[in-house]
């Protein structure tokens, strides 16, 4: 092998502490190395000349330059060397600039570095392997996991950029909940009136296809080229056929059979319902645990009245299997409930407040509910108990969150905005009551948002107590709430109609499931963690994988879409080109060394490894060894190190690599 | 079934009712106690509330006793003294600077763990089915108001037997005697107890809204499972009418004393007639001076 | 804005020399240590370290096993206080006013002998700072530094109860009560009650003891509180 | 050469994304450490094989450091989390075969932490210098190079056992 060496002097900020005539003489000596020269500007133009002329001259086969960091021009020389017909990977940089020059004042030792590292670079070199990017082929098409805004919206950008999109949601309509608030802060528009043009937008989209009472099952291979198992539940309505007529839904006998779970089970519904008027798909759906049919056989009031005979009792789940490029998770979050925990729970409940043991005493969904004008009390303001308008109501924040003592240390970052907005719905609508709001801080960072909470206190005379509650407890159909004002320093205790807990947005309870099931990491609340909390806010650290909305961690709408259209890109940057390059910087197992202990496997952080059998010639299985996938593999080299039979290499740092550099100390 | 007991100060005197029919009430249950050899009071609450390692010692007096008598389980009645023996027992074991320098300061060693309870978990293990099998009176028309005061089930995460906001223990054991429970607010909220001596008129202030609330909620007596608590709800409500001109007097009962009568012993036997409010049950016609 | 208005107060109260001593100790309370960096600053670091004074927080750290800024002055502690409606300031207060060093306000307070121990804070505290620990080493750190304690009545009664214990080894209710009233001289309280109790029979006139007086004597002795450790 | 006075040699693994480019950053900011540190670049702190460090030992080195992203940092997510657990055992293991646990350290550096790059060569260094030249691995017999990889196992296994902390995996 012929290498070229070239020293840099940088103008001065290499020569001056560094003698590179000095270093290139020396290097000059060394084995294998052909040619070898100092320059003062080695990236300038004619620098780069210099290489490319040195490469064609003295028929080199690979050149070593000593400059500045790797990380500045590692591709300018790398660009060089290609365009000189030598492959890129066969370059090697030594830090003369950062790891010597600049930090260290004695020429002697300076020198003596630059020859050692220009020396392990060498050895390096030659030990090297021509190496070529890698290209894996791209399906185009984004399946999008939520149907709630952030999934909508996702859904649409990508749509309407004309790839396919598969649709998952889990319940009978998308819309999540958004679809379940009333007015939206900070400008008190209908939340239903915004969503509802995108539902329908998503359902007539030629480019979406829609799975709703749908679930992910399984998801397999890698970026680019997942393959995604979807269960469809059956709904036991055939939707060709149905017309969304309702006809069915009010023929059903079983009306108040079942808790309406879209009104936060404030109303009732039957066995066969649409979630709400808006639903998309408008298409029924029987609740088998409800529907007198499945009970004992008889009703089928239902079949009955339906004309399109759209009612199908047999029918079965079914098992979708669809391509898939890249995966969109946008399964936004539940509510903390206060209900009575068991023991061994990961939340405690909140029995001072009463476990849910008050009909009174209810969360911020209940209230968006009951505000809503198509809610079950059509948006006035009556308390669940005895349906009497209250006249004095309080609200708590920070229930749930904030409170490591029960299992959540967040904020949950809405809940300031959306009892405000609760604390101004309540007084626009009860316009003699009195609204308290029990507060830790207020958190209203975003546009027009503190301003919306000061017209609450200044505008609308909610009366804000800074403190946390202790106690509620009723007495004669009141709620005592007892609370600190720790700004006046006084105890405080208010005699309630109503009381309204800002309970914390947590995740979904099988988001770990579902994480395990695309393979994304997730956090120990379980929520979806992002590649760089700063820089890839929207990546899980699996390739291909993205995220977007409420399931990376609390989100107002605002957030929410904006997460969704930056994943949406993010995925349409993948479609941009046919197929995937990547570095070729991956692990490779040595199938004949490896012992198929599979400590790999375990230990690989974008699980890349899988186990692969090798058949004799008859086919049979006679040994199982890692394999990894180079679509997966990041390159980080933890299994290398992991490995015991020293089985697998990471191209371009292998051991031989790396002993080489050593052994040139 | 044998357990270890640790009956505390309160048990030879303000609460030898207590006492006593705790004692009854076990045995006609088939349990007997191994009191603790040469006990010593816990130091609730003077100790721990003005030197903190002066209560750890006295509390662990009591552990290291019950490692070298061989008892590995030990009832404290009075919740005080439970809670005391519990938290100084979980501190030692907890903090190794705290473990040696007990166990010096004792010349003990604590190697087990030693299993403190209280009269709520006592009477779960022993079985609510043993008082019902031996159940001689229905107690069916009295309203109990369970009161557990503040530190019987206190903090729930070392305690570890009943949730600390809304506790269920008392009442499955008051419902086993055939009586009712009501659903009240005070529970769990504290009597004031520390200040029983020094200031009175806190504790006939907490103790009269604590006593108010199970009558508003429909009570007609109250089940207590501390002599502390007793003392505050029982022996205060003659100063409490002073105070309060307007309260009426109230049967207050230990557990134990209410047990004892669905077992069908007599108040003398149990020692009621010790108490300040008079309550006096006759088969199952209830004879209580509430006015 | 409250320390600055609390550290005025106090130099009106006290010559300046002390005023001076005190603004030092405040700012040092809001100063954090600098973390020992594992490098060169180690010299430096040391030096800190031994500058570094025991505070009254440093104190109730050592005694309770946790920090005082844990507590982020919610309020629900005092929200649910049973006698909150008692105490001249609110507990979470005198966690406040130690977190900002100003301890003579803290321990001057009634409020920590108020306290009744009752956990109801510690149980509910969202923080799981055990409040009620906090009290009892708050009163243990005035008793200490010996500062006058404005509930009389209450120490008193703590005192008379120890000195039962530390003599009998058990409390002994009439002895109790006739020592509590000679520290009180507050002769007629409780009449209403303890006829009764001997009536009943409840009070004995004898004391119990335990019969290995001598160990429960010597924890008293072992563990007894050394006045004065630091001045306020 | 000079021989006037002993220079230790000390090599250091790092990872390309943090502790590399906080190196480039003492750089940048000219700060200014002892020359006797070489750095080898390789991915990922958790790709740095414990065969590495006693090759190392064994060319002559005087000291190692290891140095890589901070926790919860690593730019493969969980790497750095394996090479924690790795080295905690790759040290007992030195203490056990005799090399002074000082010979080997480990740091967090990460990409804008220039400063404590600088600082923490000049503490290494300072370090090594006190311990005097390495001789004790030449001097071993090679059965140990031999025996070590069984002793990995062990510690390994022990490694996994406590896997699964916080992997969206199963
Ligand atoms: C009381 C209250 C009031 C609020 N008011 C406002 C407001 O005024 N303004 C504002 O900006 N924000 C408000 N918000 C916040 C707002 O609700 C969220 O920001 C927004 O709904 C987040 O959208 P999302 O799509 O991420 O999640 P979601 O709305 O939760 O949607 C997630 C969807 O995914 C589906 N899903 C879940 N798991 C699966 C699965 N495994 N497979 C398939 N599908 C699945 C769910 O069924 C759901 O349809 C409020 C929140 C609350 C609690
Ligand atoms: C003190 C401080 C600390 C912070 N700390 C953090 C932190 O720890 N974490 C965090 O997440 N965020 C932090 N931030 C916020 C962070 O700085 C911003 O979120 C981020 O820099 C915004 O990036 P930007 O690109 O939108 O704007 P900028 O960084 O302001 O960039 C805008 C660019 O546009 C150029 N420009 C302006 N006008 C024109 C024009 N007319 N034509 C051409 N170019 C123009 C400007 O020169 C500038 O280069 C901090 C902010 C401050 C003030
Ligand atoms: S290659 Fe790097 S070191 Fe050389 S002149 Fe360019 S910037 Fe300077
Ligand atoms: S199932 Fe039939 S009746 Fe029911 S909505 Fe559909 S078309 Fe109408
Ligand atoms: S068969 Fe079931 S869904 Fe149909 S009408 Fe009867 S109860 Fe309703
Ligand atoms: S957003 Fe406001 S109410 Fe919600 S957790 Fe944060 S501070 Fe509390
Ligand atoms: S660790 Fe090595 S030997 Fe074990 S399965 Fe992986 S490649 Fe094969
Ligand atoms: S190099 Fe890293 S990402 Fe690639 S297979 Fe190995 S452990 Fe997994
Ligand atoms: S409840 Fe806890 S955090 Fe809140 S003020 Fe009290 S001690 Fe502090
Ligand atoms: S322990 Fe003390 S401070 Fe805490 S609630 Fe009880 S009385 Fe109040």
């Amino acid at each position: 092998m012929k290498i070229g060496v070239f020293i840099c002097h940088c103008g001065e900020n290499i020569s001056r502490t560094v003698d590179c005539p000095r270093v290139a003489h020396f290097c000059e000596g060394l084995p294998g190395v052909e040619y070898s020269i100092d320059y003062k500007y080695m990236c300038s133009d004619p620098g780069q000349k210099m290489i490319k002329d040195a490469i064609h001259e003295h028929k080199l086969d690979a050149i070593v330059v000593g400059s500045c960091s790797p990380n500045m021009h590692e591709r300018t020389f790398r660009n060089a060397a290609v365009s000189a017909g030598i492959n890129p990977f066969l370059v090697e940089i030594a830090n003369l600039r950062e790891h010597c020059s600049w930090v260290h004042d004695d020429v002697e030792a300076a020198t003596e570095k630059a020859i050692e590292l220009v020396r392990m670079a060498i050895e390096k070199v030659k030990r090297d392997k021509p190496l070529t990017k890698i290209k894996v082929p791209v399906t185009k098409r984004v399946l999008v996991i939520g149907g709630g805004i952030a999934g909508i919206q996702a859904a649409l950008d990508v749509a309407n950029a004309g790839y396919e999109v598969v649709l998952v949601e889990r319940e009978p309509s998308i819309g999540g909940h958004m679809s379940q608030l009333s007015e939206t802060f900070p400008t008190l528009d209908c939340s239903q009136c915004i969503l509802t043009p995108r539902m329908v937008e998503v359902y007539q989209h030629p480019k979406i296809k829609l799975l709703t009472y749908s679930e992910v099952v399984k998801v397999e291979g890698f970026i680019g080229n997942f393959k995604a198992t979807i269960k469809k539940k059956a709904r036991h309505i055939n939707e060709d056929l149905c017309s969304g007529c309702g006809l069915c839904i009010t023929k059903c006998p079983t009306k108040k059979k079942a808790y309406n779970s879209f009104e936060e089970d404030l109303a009732f519904r039957p066995a066969i319902y649409v979630p709400f008027p808006q639903a998309v798909p408008n298409i029924p759906v029987i609740d088998e645990t409800v529907c007198m049919y499945y009970k004992n056989g008889k009703c089928g009031m239902c079949v009955k009245v339906c004309d399109r005979e759209a009612i199908d009792f047999e029918q079965k789940d079914t098992m979708l299997v669809a391509d898939i490029g890249a995966i969109i998770v946008a399964t936004g979050y539940k509510l903390y409930n206060i209900d009575k925990k068991t023991f061994d729970s990961k939340y405690k409940g909140y029995g001072e407040y009463g476990y849910g043991k008050y009909r009174d005493v209810i969360d911020g969904l209940q209230f968006e509910r009951i505000a809503s004008a198509s809610g079950p009390t059509a948006g006035e303001i009556k308390r669940p108990s005895d349906g009497k308008e209250p006249k004095k109501i309080v609200f708590i924040q920070c229930v749930g969150s904030r409170d490591p003592s029960k299992g959540i240390s967040y904020c949950s970052k809405i809940c300031c905005m959306y009892t405000a907005k609760h604390a101004m719905l309540y007084k626009h609508k009860v316009h003699d009551g009195e609204a308290y709001v029990f507060y830790m801080d207020i958190r209203a960072g975003g546009k027009m948002y503190d301003e919306f909470v000061r017209r609450a206190i200044e505008e609308d005379q909610v009366k804000y107590i800074r403190g946390r509650v202790s106690r509620i407890y009723e007495e004669n159909g009141k709620y005592i709430v007892k609370g600190e004002d720790t700004i006046a320093g006084v105890p405080v205790e208010i005699d309630a109609d109503l009381v309204v807990l800002a309970t914390a947005m947590i995740p979904h309870d099988n988001a770990p499931t579902l994480a395990q099931t695309i393979g994304i990491p997730y956090d120990r609340h379980g929520f979806f963690n992002e590649a760089h909390p700063k820089l890839r806010p929207v990546e899980s650290t699996t390739a291909g994988v993205f995220l977007a909305g409420a399931c990376q961690s609390p989100k107002d709408i605002p957030e929410s879409v904006s997460m969704a259209s930056a994943a949406a890109s993010k995925a349409m940057i993948l479609f941009a080109s046919d197929t995937l390059e990547r570095e070729p910087v991956v692990a490779k197992v040595n199938e004949d060394l490896c012992a198929g202990c599979f400590y790999c496997k375990k230990v690989c952080p974008f699980g890349a490894i899988e186990v692969k059998d090798i058949t004799d010639v008859n086919g049979i299985v006679y040994k199982e060894v890692a394999y990894i996938n180079q679509g997966v593999c990041q390159g980080c080299g933890t299994c290398t190190a992991t490995c015991l039979s020293k089985s697998i290499e990471l191209a371009g740092f292998n051991n031989e690599e790396i002993f080489a550099e050593i052994a040139a100390l | 079934m044998r357990f270890g007991y640790y009956p505390g100060c309160s048990q030879t005197g303000t609460a030898k009712e207590y006492d006593i029919s705790l004692r009854k009430v076990i045995g006609k249950l088939g349990v007997s106690f191994d009191e603790l050899d040469d006990w010593s009071c816990c130091g609730a609450t003077s100790a721990h509330v003005t030197n903190h390692k002066l209560a750890n010692a006295l509390a662990m007096r009591n552990i290291a006793l019950a490692g070298t008598q061989g008892i590995d389980n030990v009832v404290a009645p009075c919740a005080a003294c439970y809670n005391r023996l519990v938290l100084s027992q979980y501190e030692t074991m907890h903090h190794p600077e705290i473990k040696a320098e007990t166990e010096e300061l004792l010349s003990a060693k604590f190697t087990q763990d030693i299993k403190v309870m209280n009269v709520l978990e006592l009477f779960m293990k022993i079985g609510l089915g043993k008082i019902i099998d031996n159940r001689k009176h229905e107690l069916s028309d009295l309203n109990v108001a369970c009161y557990y005061g503040c530190l019987l089930v206190r903090p729930a995460e070392i305690t570890k037997f009943d949730d600390a906001e809304q506790p269920v223990s008392m009442e499955k054991i008051v419902e086993a005697t055939g009586a009712k429970t009501v659903d009240w607010n005070y529970r769990v909220e504290c009597c004031g107890a520390a200040h029983s001596i020094a200031r009175r008129d806190i504790v006939i202030d907490l103790s009269k809204k604590i006593i108010d609330d199970a009558v508003d909620n429909g009570a007609n007596v109250m089940v207590v499972a501390c002599p502390m608590c007793h003392t505050n709800l029982d022996m205060r409500q003659r100063a409490m009418k002073r105070v309060y001109p307007g309260h009426k007097e109230f049967p207050v009962l230990y557990l134990s004393e209410l047990i004892g009568l669905s077992l069908g012993m007599n108040e003398k036997e149990l020692g009621i007639d010790l108490h300040y409010i008079d309550f006096k049950y006759d088969g199952n016609i209830l004879k209580n001076t509430v006015a | 804005m409250i320390c600055r208005e609390a550290q005025t107060r106090k130099a009106d109260k006290n010559m300046s020399g002390n005023a001076l001593k005190d603004t030092k100790k405040l700012q040092a309370s809001f100063v954090p240590p600098t973390p020992s960096a594992p490098d060169t600053a180690q010299e430096h670091s040391e030096t800190a370290n031994q500058k570094h004074i025991r505070s009254i927080a440093d104190e109730i750290t050592e005694k309770t096993f946790q920090n005082v800024s844990l507590c982020y002055q919610c309020g629900k502690c005092s929200a649910g206080c049973p006698v909150r409606f008692y105490m001249e300031v609110a507990p979470n207060k005198i966690v406040r006013l130690i977190q900002l060093g100003l301890y003579e306000e803290a321990l001057n307070s009634n409020t920590p002998w108020l306290c009744a121990g009752c956990l109801t804070c510690s149980t509910r505290c969202p923080n799981s700072f055990d409040l009620a620990k906090f009290m009892d080493a708050v009163r243990e750190v005035a008793l200490e530094k010996g500062v006058e304690v404005g509930e009389r009545d209450i120490l008193n009664f703590h005192k008379a109860f120890l000195d039962q214990i530390k003599h009998h080894g058990r409390s002994y209710e009439v002895g109790l009560v006739a020592d509590y009233k000679m520290r009180t001289l507050n002769l007629l309280q409780d009449v209403d009650s303890a006829p009764g109790m001997f009536v009943k029979g409840k009070l004995s006139v004898l004391p119990h003891n335990v019969k290995d007086k001598k160990s429960v004597k010597e924890i008293f002795e072992k563990t007894s509180i050394k006045k004065n450790q630091t001045p306020l | 050469m000079t021989q006037q006075k002993w220079e230790p040699k000390i090599v250091a693994f790092v990872c390309n994304w943090c502790t590399y480019a906080g190196a480039d950053l003492a750089g940048t900011s000219r700060l200014k450490y002892p020359a006797n540190t070489k750095i080898i670049r390789v991915m990922c702190s958790g790709g740095i094989d414990p065969v590495f460090i006693l090759k190392a030992f064994e060319r002559g080195a005087d000291g190692v450091l290891v140095s890589g992203c901070h926790p919860n940092d690593c730019h493969y997510n969980a790497g750095n989390f394996h090479a924690r657990r790795r080295w905690d055992l790759f040290h007992k293991l030195l203490d056990f075969v005799g090399i002074e646990k000082d010979r080997l350290q480990f740091s967090w550096i990460s990409a804008s932490e220039g400063k404590k790059f600088a600082d923490v060569i000049t503490k290494v260094t300072k370090d090594i210098m006190a311990l005097g030249p390495f001789k004790a691995y030449q001097n071993m017999n090679s059965e140990f190079t031999i025996e070590f990889p069984e002793l990995e196992a062990v510690a390994l296994k022990e490694m996994l056992h406590e896997e699964e902390v916080s992997d969206g995996r199963a």
